[in-house]
């Protein structure tokens, strides 16, 4: 039996008039990647979004349904029950466009969630996640000796990979990226995917991508959305070679997207 | 990942080359020793392990063309496992059929004595030995080297036929015996060509040529 | 001389005439700022900045009444109009479709607009009057109001170029709102603050009509909020519409040190505006 | 436990930002409107005593308590147009030179500066500097051409006000003409113009309504200018008989007055005086703006 971390039933989520996501039941495995595809507009950034409840702070933004943090086998979490700063700490989130804290250095952005959240560490627990950390996320080599500069001067794939650390920093049980890559060169795009094969050892990963090639090579399972709806839902061996919906199908060979 | 994944399969098809060798070996083995058993954990053991590994490894070569969209050398590599897959396969069923006719020919009385036959096959079993070593080293030369030994391969076959016909034409009780005989040395036969193709497909993958069906003397003649 | 060759010469002395013409139109400032520096530099020594005006007729004095009334005025300003109009910025820049956002933005591009006299006369009626005699908190209040608009304006208009996905980072982290606009917003839209309030600044810094009737002068050293102030446009004005010479110079002293604070405050602007 | 405790706190700290935020806001609108409502209270005497005749009779006497604000409209409105019909080429000419010519590069800069820089010249300081440089050299002016030799009056200080404006029209119209499109000048360039051509017959169209955008927004700027003014119009309380004669703004009125005025009515008068300032001045920055949000709209 798989292990599930995140569980949704029936969600639903609208912007104003538009539903933007229907009906969609998906039980995330965990410490594996989960890749969720479709055209763009199909609602894959709304669905994560409805996970740690960023989606509704979108103007006239609704939810409809449950998700549901399983932490460990016997403690179960109705995030929508619960207060969103506690949820969006339990699972982070990694943005299309890399936005390090540009009026914060290096270290300050790593550990940026129990600053901004006011929880006091003693110095050498900073330094201690910081150096875990970045290590985790391939970054120390390259900024172990610049980390009191500000985080803007990194390169674009290793602001990225900051702020996947930032994310990570506040030991998530999933966290969420919403198309990583797509404002990076395909160097930084491939150091950040094998980064991903590592970190799933310690953290379960959502990612959103519009990119079918990344969806392959990263995940572990996929879901394939359209419309709004989750169309097709398996490890993604089986969904690439003989998915069982025709408009997965459609997709996967370049007719649709 | 992608890299571990193709590893993986590499080790899978060199697993199964690996078997379908000892496949051949273990035939001859139960023929020359009268090894039933032998012979029918070739036919009941080994050729359906075999068939699943065929499954297997096709489904981890489509998995990772759908998933990676390889290109180039490593495009060739999956291409080429997945013929090379068949090929084994094929080559399993010919081990299954020469356990059969060596099933049949132990429990009669000789014809002749096995002189050529274990030479054939212990040439026959280096040659896909050999194709196989080529394809885990990397090395063209000897899989070139193992296309030009199928001629040594058809003449023991040649040989072979010849005496078999002298023997069928002198005594027609013999007949029987003689066509599993030549089964079995017209199966090696086959092997050996699998094996040249393989050869064939490793110098594919290492030099993106193609030296079948009479290329490989011009490629020579531009090489040289 | 082909006519091709006439159009060309033609845009050419035009291009001429017009650089010059943008040329001439600084020569009135220059002249202002050579007029100033003559006439003012000589007097400015430290007795002109440390001591207190003395009667017509007694030489020396200076004008420290001035320059501590106007920081006094400034500081009041300030205190008062900073936080409201760094607030008024954020929901400005956070709430932009709401009628509320709609209205009150309307009122502070009004307000940009109203002439500072005005303002003084608000100030006048809403500080002056009830209180029933002219002081330094109404001339306070009237620069306030003057400055409100420049630091609403600058805070919503850095608020709103900061990417959207920097509020959205901290939130992710399961920062709260208000933690999220005051310690990853504001601190990234420092600079835009700041060049809204140092802009005001040296606006109010030089305003007079407002302060006639409101903080209305004083020739001695204030420091009580609620007793009239001196301030330096306003000593320059009474000086300058003096018939003593000797005021006169006085005059010229203190509009050199305003000029100068007031531009080396918009150089500094326009220094951090420019290093964004 | 302790941490839910806490979480809650603050829940109620980001409900309470967020009505910080309203409470700023609506503060903002009540500010205006009781802006308004102060003023408009402030001159209800006089509105009720003269009406709409305020605008229209010439008298002004404190004594008599009688008000009539024609004079001090007039020499508004004259002061302002003058200004502007002054300022309209140096702010035209800023704008090509800095918009087309001179984009970049340390001439630009240096340009640029100065013709802003006027701006923070606090205008009390402009006032003296008028007093002292410009009106002896228009007093020499007026003696030759056999006019009263007053020095003071609505010429000088329409030449201030010009003055004064420039930078505003000028740094509106030149991010006008830096908006034309790159396009269109190489197309006009193709079609082989010169670059005055291209200016005239591209350019100048295409930014006309940034242009007209700066000029409604100086005159704003130059109906309620009040030290400058003050300091150099003459104060003169009946309708100036040519350019050159001594005058009032209402702004100088307000400025010069305010603090004499005894009895209610003239204060009160005063207050409407304020009250049609205001009420001018926000018409035309409203349709000042209204023009530039137009132009950028256009994008």
């Amino acid at each position: 039996m798989s292990d599930i971390v995140l569980r949704t039933e029936n969600l639903t989520a609208s912007y104003d008039e538009h539903i933007a996501v229907k009906n969609v039941n998906l039980s995330i495995v965990r410490n594996k990647i989960t890749a969720i595809m479709g055209p763009s507009g199909c609602g894959k950034t709304t669905l994560i979004r409805c996970f740690n409840r960023m989606h509704e702070l979108s103007p006239k933004a609704r939810v409809e349904g449950k998700v549901f943090l399983i932490e460990n086998s016997n403690e179960v979490i109705d995030i929508y029950s619960v207060d969103p700063m506690l949820v969006r700490r339990k699972i982070g989130m990694v943005f299309q466009k890399p936005n390090p804290f540009p009026t914060m250095s290096i270290y300050e952005n790593v550990i940026a969630g129990y600053i901004l959240n006011g929880i006091r560490l003693k110095k050498s627990d900073a330094d201690e996640i910081v150096e875990e950390t970045l290590k985790k996320v391939s970054l120390w080599d390259e900024v172990k000796d610049q980390l009191r500069k500000k985080g803007a001067f990194l390169s674009g794939g290793q602001q990225q990979r900051l702020c996947i650390a930032r994310a990570l920093a506040m030991k998530p049980d999933v966290i969420l990226l919403d198309e990583p890559t797509s404002a990076l060169d395909p160097v930084a795009t491939m150091k950040i995917e094998e980064l991903l094969e590592q970190l799933k050892n310690t953290v379960t990963i959502v990612i959103v991508t519009h990119n079918v090639g990344q969806a392959g090579r990263v995940s572990d399972y996929v879901a394939f959305m359209y419309l709004g709806e989750l169309v097709e839902y398996g490890p993604t061996d089986v969904i690439f070679t003989r998915p069982s919906h025709e408009k997965t199908e459609e997709f996967l060979s370049g007719k649709i997207g | 990942m992608f890299y571990e994944k193709l590893n993986k399969l590499k080790e899978k098809i060199i697993e199964q080359g690996n078997l379908v060798e000892s496949m051949i070996e273990k035939s001859i083995r139960g023929l020359i020793n009268k090894d039933k058993a032998l012979l029918l954990e070739v036919i009941q053991v080994d050729e359906p392990r075999t068939n699943e590994v065929e499954i297997e490894i096709d489904e981890m070569c489509i998995s990772l063309i759908a998933r990676f969209q390889p290109e180039a050398r490593d495009l060739r590599t999956i291409i080429t496992i997945l013929k090379m897959n068949n090929d084994l396969e094929r080559i399993a069923d010919m081990a299954e059929n020469i356990s059969e006719s060596a099933l049949f020919l132990i429990e009669r009385p000789l014809l002749k004595p096995l002189i050529d036959l274990p030479k054939m096959a212990e040439e026959t079993i280096r040659m896909l030995k050999d194709s196989i070593d080529s394809f885990i080293k990397n090395d063209p030369k000897l899989a070139k080297d193992v296309c030009e030994r199928d001629d040594i391969i058809d003449a023991y076959r040649d040989q072979i036929l010849r005496e078999l016909i002298t023997y069928m034409i002198s005594d027609p009780t013999s007949i029987e015996r003689a066509i599993h005989l030549e089964r079995i040395s017209r199966n090696l036969e086959r092997i050996a060509d699998l094996a040249t193709n393989i050869g064939e497909d490793v110098v594919y993958i290492v030099e993106g040529k193609v030296i079948k069906h009479g290329r490989y003397k011009d490629t020579e003649a531009g090489d040289a | 001389m082909t006519k091709y060759e006439l159009r060309i010469i033609k845009s050419k002395v035009i291009s001429v005439i017009l650089t010059f013409i943008t040329i001439v139109s600084t020569f009135p400032f220059l002249l202002v700022l050579y007029f100033i520096m003559k006439n003012g530099i000589s007097v400015i020594n430290w007795e002109f900045l440390t001591s207190l005006p003395k009667p017509v007729g007694e030489p020396g004095g200076g004008i420290l009444n001035a320059i501590i009334g106007t920081a006094i005025l400034v500081t009041i300003a300030l205190i008062l109009s900073v936080p409201f109009g760094i607030l008024a910025g954020i929901y400005l820049a956070e709430r932009s479709e709401t009628k509320i956002a709609f209205i009150s933005r309307l009122v502070s591009e009004i307000l940009q607009g109203v002439p500072s006299i005005v303002i003084g006369i608000i100030a006048y009626l809403w500080v002056v009057k009830p209180i029933g005699y002219f002081s330094a908190l109404s001339g306070g209040v009237a620069l306030g109001i003057i400055m409100l608009p420049l630091v609403i304006k600058s805070t919503e208009e850095i608020l709103k170029l900061i990417p959207h996905e920097l509020k959205e980072a901290s939130l992710a982290l399961g920062v709260p709102y208000y933690k999220t606009i005051l310690k990853v917003m504001i601190p990234a839209g420092l600079s835009g603050i700041l060049t809204g309030v140092l802009t005001g600044i040296a606006r109010i810094a030089g305003e007079t009509a407002p302060l006639l009737f409101t903080a209305f002068g004083n020739p001695f050293l204030s420091f009580n909020i609620l007793k009239p102030i001196s301030a330096l446009p306003l000593l320059i004005f009474t000086y300058a519409i003096s018939p003593y010479e000797n005021w006169w110079a006085k005059a010229w002293g203190a509009s050199c040190i305003l000029v100068f604070f007031v531009l080396s405050l918009n150089i500094i602007t326009r220094l951090i505006s420019t290093r964004r | 436990m302790a941490n839910q405790s806490t979480k809650k706190l603050e829940l109620s700290k980001d409900s309470l930002f967020n009505l910080l935020l309203v409470v700023s806001a609506v503060l903002l609108v009540m500010l205006g409107v009781g802006f308004f409502l102060s003023l408009f209270q402030a001159s209800l005497i006089s509105l009720k005593e003269f009406g709409l005749s305020f605008f229209v009779k010439a008298e002004w006497d404190p004594v008599q308590e009688r008000f009539g604000a024609l004079p001090f409209i007039y020499g508004t409105l004259l002061t302002s147009f003058i200004a502007l019909a002054i300022s309209l080429p140096f702010s035209i000419a800023i704008s090509i030179v800095l918009g087309e010519y001179f984009q970049k590069g340390f001439f630009a800069e240096v340009l640029r500066y100065l013709t802003e820089l006027i701006a923070g010249v606090p205008s009390v300081v402009l006032g003296f500097w008028g007093l002292f440089f410009l009106v002896p050299i228009i007093r020499e002016l007026e003696m030759k051409f056999d006019l009263p030799p007053y020095g003071v009056g609505i010429f000088t200080a329409s030449l201030i006000l010009a003055f004064m404006i420039l930078p505003y029209s000028a740094s509106i119209g030149k991010d006008a003409m830096r908006l034309v499109p790159n396009e269109l000048k190489e197309a006009a360039y193709a079609l082989g113009t010169t670059r005055w051509e291209m200016i005239k017959k591209i350019m100048l169209p295409y930014a006309r309504s940034g242009i007209i955008a700066g000029i409604i927004l100086s005159l704003g700027r130059a109906l309620g200018e009040t030290m400058a003014v003050t300091m150099v119009i003459g104060n003169y309380h009946g309708i100036p008989e040519n350019i050159f004669s001594p005058g009032n703004t209402i702004a100088s009125v307000i400025a010069n007055e305010f603090t004499e005025a005894t009895g209610e009515v003239y204060l009160s008068s005063l207050m409407y005086l304020g009250l049609t300032l205001f009420i001018v001045t926000t018409v035309v920055n409203i349709i000042g703006r209204f023009v530039l949000k137009k132009l950028q709209s256009q994008r």
